[in-house]
């Protein structure tokens, strides 16, 4: 038998209760990606203690995989070091959900660059 | 769960008087309808009343009516048909930018060999303007396709105005009525079409199978399909006896009740349209305010993304689409929408509703029930929103 | 009056069970495939599992098959498809004189439109020699296509050798394997082919689908049908669902029993052949004594004319046919006995027998006991036999 | 309702009965038309006394509109006065069968011909 869903059920899981969605009023890295005329957009903020992201909230316009990866990857750099989370890509973060589509998989770059320019701002920011 | 189904625009489900009239064509009326014998006449007849009945809701001659394998390929047929005969007397053909990929894609195939393609646009409801079609036309233009009703947004096209223009300058004028028929009053002398295509699974009928009106006394028209004799030797092929069996009595039962159905169609779309523009922010509808299809409801959900209310939707057992169906595993914003000068962030977050004869004032009320909520989580979740 | 029915290779009867497979999609499972919604999902993996199946019989890979709206359809996806896409390398195209009329209709059509065709002869028993295949050839051969078993007298053609040419000389090679699907063992890699078409229709599906095997990495292959992104954007249009479910039945049922059913056929087949020889004088066999489909007989009867001989068959409640069902309408004799050099005169007087899987003992010896007596009585009415 | 017989009742009921098969030994006019490489042939004999057919037997080789039409002139002319038979054509044959299919309309001139080839050899043989 072959899979009648459209995702898999981590992904399914994932969009339908998605973890970590929201805003941190005093965030230490905002990286906000991608743009609404191309198609998803994603805003990441963390909360960053010695090096630890201590907190992470997103907030996420985009597709069902959008969304999921949105979710996945707070969970994945929660409570990791930041020299952890530079080793996670958009593979860990599609691993952890159990796949995407073929046509989907661009989505989870989205996630992965997110983290990118949350942690840029977050060196700027400190200076 | 009561389950919605609200996409009747992609395909509908089988009318149960349309199957059980396929039905012996699928158990002892095997026959051929080549074939001479008894199991061939039989068939032949068949399908020969068959054909009278799809020519009249049409206002056409039976011989006038070719049974394809769907709506793609009766409109593969007749614009291929014409581009192949006429390609010594010109090479030019006319079309809209908002075309069914059956349409716009076979266009563009010609395109890459040897023909000139011109894309009327259309203005911000999805309407083709006759004006701009006659200024488009050249000494070498040997067809004009515009389709009847558009299937993302239902927006009705002047038909008439354009054909008038066409006759006058004695082009080949087409027309895709795939998603009109059984839902509008058609007549190809009204019309004033040389061609026309229809499919069969858009009215309750089955899939697989369609129409391609072709006026007698065409010019010179290709077949698609060559081989043996069948539909005067313009489609060959066994013909599919179920599908134009079930053909024949989806159009009888829509001629039957349209007037009635289109009347109950439009209250329920008008109803949820209303409903929604009510307890949404923040919506567009998409599409012709009046000159639309009975069935068709295409709104934009602004902030939020279209697939993510489609998926929340479906959970919930309502369904939907974004974008048009029939470009599968297309992620691109939708060509029509596009070419209404609708911003693509506010196309992203279209919904297409279409109704059918088996949705319900119930089902109308689910959707106002289940929507609102939906949007306004995914809304939470939408970095566009809070700014 | 018992009913025989033996002009299976015109059409076959549905399998009881492949109806049953069908029915879902034809009442509550109606979704189109592209949807992305729960309707669309369910059948879109009802879909892929049809594309294995029907793939697995004639060991392909799933995404080498597309479905289409029967085997005239695949026959000229295949032929145009690589006609039109090669037309700059070369237009020449190599096929038999007597292939069915979807392959040789083609061919004309394409000879019509500035390609060169060459039309093998065959020999006596229907069979092309593959060195006059090999002879043929020159610079511009683009195509080689010829049948796998023919529909009228059932000579199977050594597609190998004739497979083993094109690829040495770096053709494409096409085959209409049509009347041999579920009848005889096929594999496209044995076989050496780059496209083969199948129907449904004639081995106990429904009509109206088919299949064209296109072979992974083929160079450029123009679509028929242009449109939607449906099957590998190589044939464009809604699936006829039910009808490919049916399809992939058709040859999980066919496979499963293709070498019983194979044996009782060909015994079937030989009592009928040797008691029509015993019991009737004059009698000739049209086609290949043993590289023959165990399904077909072709017979002649010398001094009658095979309509009057149909006719009266049918009045008894027996289907045969004579020349091709596939023309309908059509009075000239079979182009394939022409071909194989037979008399006029002895063609007029031929008949088909087509045996399929609802064919027993039974309805052997009802012929044997009607026809002689039938054959006797046109005798006496001919003033050819008292000459 | 539409008609599903490949021929009317008419001809059917010729094609199964057909009237005066088989051949007379002393005919006074025998005339063979037709040729079977191209499809039908008949041949048809009189019997004359008194410028009148007072008899008429065919034998055709050839599809059920032929032999229809074969069995339904020999019916036409049987008794006639030869003046009168000239009379008779294809179209007064089809008639008389109730019609024949368009693509079988041509089977009914091999009847006609068949009658002037008789009558030709008729008066040859008189002298
Ligand atoms: C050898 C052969 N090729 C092609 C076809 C065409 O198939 P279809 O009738 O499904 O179009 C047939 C039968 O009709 C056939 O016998
Ligand atoms: C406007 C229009 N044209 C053509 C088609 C193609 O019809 P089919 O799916 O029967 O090939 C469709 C729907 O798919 C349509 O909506």
């Amino acid at each position: 038998m072959r899979e009648e869903g459209l995702y898999s059920d981590k992904v399914m899981d994932h969009f339908e209760n998605p973890r970590n969605v929201g805003k941190i009023e005093d965030a230490d890295g905002v990286g906000t990606v991608g743009n609404p005329v191309c198609g998803d957009v994603m805003k990441l903020y963390l909360k960053i203690e010695d090096d630890t992201i201590i907190d992470a909230k997103f907030k996420t316009f985009g597709c069902g995989a959008a969304i999921a990866t949105s979710s996945m990857i707070t969970e994945l750099i929660k409570g990791k070091k930041i020299e952890e989370i530079k080793e996670i890509t958009n593979k860990t973060v599609t691993e952890a959900l159990g796949g995407l589509p073929k046509n989907k998989l661009h989505c989870s770059v989205l996630a992965e660059e997110a983290v990118e320019a949350a942690l840029k701002d977050y060196y700027e920011k400190r200076g | 769960m009561k389950i919605v189904y609200l996409d009747n625009n992609a395909t509908t489900p089988l009318h149960p008087e349309v199957l059980e009239e396929m039905l012996p064509f699928l158990k002892e009326d095997f026959g051929n309808p080549s074939s001479l014998h008894q199991f061939g006449r039989k068939v032949k007849v068949k399908i020969d009343e068959a054909r009278e009945k799809v020519a009249g809701i049409i206002g056409a001659d039976p011989s006038e009516i070719v049974f394809t394998g769907g709506g793609s390929e009766a409109d593969n047929l007749a614009i291929k048909g014409v581009a192949f005969a006429s390609k010594e007397k010109g090479r030019h053909i006319i079309t809209s930018q908002i075309e069914h990929h059956a349409v716009l894609n076979t266009c563009k195939y010609l395109e890459r060999n040897g023909y000139r393609i011109t894309y009327i646009p259309v203005d911000k409801y999805g309407m083709v303007k006759p004006e701009d079609v006659a200024e488009a036309i050249s000494d070498d233009t040997i067809l004009i396709t515009i389709h009847h009703s558009n299937n993302e947004i239902g927006t009705i096209q002047p038909i008439k105005e354009i054909s008038k223009i066409a006759e006058e300058r004695g082009i080949i004028f087409h027309t895709d009525a795939v998603q009109s028929l059984g839902k509008l009053p058609l007549n190809v002398d009204d019309m004033g079409v040389t061609l026309l295509s229809v499919s069969a699974h858009k009215l309750n009928g089955p899939k697989g199978v369609g129409a391609c009106y072709i006026r007698k006394g065409i010019r010179r028209l290709h077949p698609l399909i060559n081989g043996g004799n069948q539909e005067m030797k313009r489609r060959a092929g066994t013909e599919n006896v179920a599908g134009i069996i079930g053909f024949s009595k989806a159009c009888e039962i829509a001629s039957a009740c349209m007037e009635e159905e289109r009347e109950r169609l439009i209250s329920l779309r008008d109803k949820l349209q209303n409903g929604l523009t009510e307890k949404i922010s923040h919506v567009r509808l998409n599409g012709h305010p009046t000159e639309r299809l009975p069935t068709t409801l295409n709104m934009s959900f602004e902030y939020v993304e279209g697939e993510t209310l489609m998926i929340n939707l479906d959970l919930e057992g309502i369904a939907v689409s974004t974008g048009s169906a029939c470009s599968s595993g297309s992620l691109e914003p939708s060509h029509v929408l596009v070419a209404m000068g609708i911003p693509y962030e506010v196309i992203h977050g279209s919904l297409r509703f279409s109704l059918g004869r088996e949705n319900t004032e119930e089902d109308i009320e689910r959707v106002l029930e289940v929507l609102p909520p939906i949007v306004e989580k995914v809304r939470k979740m939408s970095p566009l929103w809070e700014e």
